[in-house]
């Protein structure tokens, strides 16, 4: 590949850039990266097996970077593709460096060229099978399937869908007996704020977060984790309501909390 | 019903939109045939005369293309038959023995079947007892018998445990009619739920389950009470 | 009468008239493709040979009228079709047209259904994985339930790899709905098969993907990929 080699971003066309910037305005509308990647590498109008894996990683990055220009957050895996794109770039621009493991960046390219032309075969394939004579649509069954009414034996039928539900319909129930069980050994970020809106209002002094915790929550070691907890993220939403302070002297010490003197 | 008409009853009918003959030439009659008879075959009410020709193109004699279906179907499995003033494709009288299958009325297996019916295909071969432990509610005999009527559903080993109690195991009618290669290609819990044919449940990470180090917890006993 | 006699012996003892190893002589072939006309016009699903034979008096044989029976229908305004090891009467698709009254208004299909389902139909059998990884994208709730639903995959045989995972076919109510006869007609099979597109060829170490850390140690699940 050492002829694409001298390839410089600048190369890229001017069409270029403007399908790219083009594709910025719907990003909502592809499909993952390599949806991205497959209609990124239509701009080569040339064949998916000739294609220039270097030009295209080019041709992502730009556009990744054309997105953060515009300020747009491209999910995670955008993200993801484009560092593995750059890593790619480096290892087909540098010679191989021949103490590395791993497959050489030709390979890499040419697997990314493998998936690009399947996942278009597959397009293709989909589109050709839409496209089929269908039942129902180009060609039809029986209009009254049950001609002869002689003999009437009922039978029973399920399906495998209702087999399967019917199935997890049992077992998730004995999976939320616990769930139901323990709701009463769980107490909510919304509770905890609720009643320590009420009680801050007599925190003018530092206090112990823990004496916040309501009567019979102290002593069975989950209510209690579950009521520190619910407390603890009540305080954090208070103080950054500016309704209360918190400090704490040090790692692991207590935590304690004091209404804010709100004279304003 | 009369099934004799002539000819001349059917050419009676359709003189009516015959006046005009139009800028298109109607299509030659076998095609016109074949039209007839693909839309008696699909049509799921008789159709009449008027109807076949509002559906085919224009300048169609619908009656006549009739005449010719219906010489071609005669002695065959199935013939055009006139039903009031419309018609359709109906199988021989003489064939009707072969149409019981046809007539069978299906109904959806109930709710108490279809649980007994997963639990023995996800666990067995399994006993009754087994069966209503996992349900929570014990097990009609009605139920049982049903699936085994319907032939789903059959005897296996007994078990080697006091009082040797029958299992069940599914029948190779089950996986056919479920479209199973063998039991084991069920989903598990956790592939129905990632397939998305569970309702989203929270996962059960979020909920405070029993854990070890908390040592007065009986699970066991505690779930017996939610039994119902 | 052994099970396991070929269509040769079948047919030159029906010619032979049966002889004497049947108290009741199956019927002569023309009745028998009447039959054989009459339970499919009948019948809105395939019906298969085995269960044609079921419904027909004992030694019939439904292959051998089907030949005749198909013969027929050629060319006519319905057809006789192979669907699977099935068969189906169904009108002609050039009549199409004419049939707008008749058409059902099925559910749209979104891309992602499309896609997944043509990956399955020709990589079948195929995991989730599989279809993620041909897609890029991970395959979102609902798309395989409603492809289920719909009756147009089936679970498949688990594969034989690490966690065992479920794999996916299409049905023969797929191959039905698209007028194909098995799975081998697929539109451009052999095209992508001779372009390696069907093969499972996997990433070479350190592509983006499911896993993207994978620098230090390759787990069995990926020498287990190797393999194939």
């Amino acid at each position: 590949m050492s002829e694409t080699e001298e390839f410089e971003s600048d190369a890229m066309s001017v069409s270029a850039r403007l399908a790219a910037e083009a594709l910025i305005v719907d990003v909502e509308g592809f499909e993952g990266p390599l949806d991205l990647l497959l209609t990124l590498s239509r701009t080569q109008k040339v064949d998916l097996r000739k294609i220039s894996v270097l030009e295209l990683a080019e041709q992502y990055l730009g556009f990744v970077e054309k997105a953060r220009h515009l300020r747009i957050e491209l999910a995670a895996d955008y993200l993801v593709m484009a560092a593995w794109l750059a890593f790619l770039k480096s290892r087909l621009l540098l010679p191989p460096d021949p103490t590395e493991d791993g497959p050489s960046g030709e390979e890499l390219a040419a697997h990314l060229a493998f998936q690009l032309e399947r996942l278009q075969g597959m397009r293709d394939a989909a589109a050709k099978l839409m496209a089929r004579d269908q039942l129902g649509r180009d060609f039809f069954a029986r209009g009254i399937p049950e001609d002869v009414t002689r003999v009437r034996r009922v039978t029973y039928t399920a399906n495998l869908l209702d087999l399967m539900q019917g199935y997890a319909r049992i077992r998730t129930k004995d999976e939320f007996r616990p769930f139901i069980m323990d709701r009463d050994a769980v107490m909510t970020m919304e509770q905890a704020l609720d009643r320590m809106r009420g009680l801050i209002g007599y925190a003018g002094d530092w206090t112990d977060l823990t004496s916040y915790l309501p009567e019979g929550w102290e002593t069975d070691p989950v209510r209690r984790r579950s009521a520190t907890a619910a407390n603890f993220a009540a305080t954090l939403e208070l103080a950054k309501r500016g309704a209360i302070e918190l400090r704490q002297g040090e790692i692991f010490a207590p935590i304690q909390i004091r209404r804010k003197s709100n004279d304003g | 019903m009369t099934d004799d008409v002539t000819r001349d009853d059917v050419a009676a009918e359709d003189h009516a939109g015959k006046g005009n003959d139009s800028l298109f030439e109607a299509p030659p009659m076998g095609e016109q045939e074949r039209m007839v008879e693909a839309i008696l075959f699909a049509s799921a009410e008789p159709v009449t005369v008027k109807e076949l020709e509002a559906r085919m193109p224009h300048g169609s004699d619908a009656a006549e293309a009739l005449v010719y279906l219906r010489k071609r179907y005669e002695g065959r499995g199935v013939s055009v038959v006139k039903v009031g003033d419309a018609w359709a494709i109906r199988t021989a009288p003489d064939l009707g023995y072969l149409m019981q299958k046809e007539t069978v009325e299906t109904r959806k297996l109930s709710r108490a079947a279809i649980e007994t019916l997963a639990i023995i295909a996800y666990h067995q071969p399994v006993t009754r007892a087994e069966i209503e432990e996992i349900r929570g509610v014990s097990v009609s005999r009605g139920t049982i018998d049903q699936l085994i009527e319907m032939e789903w559903i059959r005897f296996g080993r007994r078990r080697m445990t006091p009082g040797r109690p029958v299992t069940f195991v599914v029948t190779s009618e089950f996986l056919d009619h479920f479209g199973l290669e063998s039991a084991r290609d069920l989903p598990g819990l956790k592939e129905l739920r990632s397939a998305g044919l569970l309702e989203s449940r929270p996962p059960p990470g979020a909920m405070p389950g029993p854990e070890t180090e908390d040592e007065d917890e009986s699970p066991e006993g505690q779930s017996e009470l939610f039994e119902d």
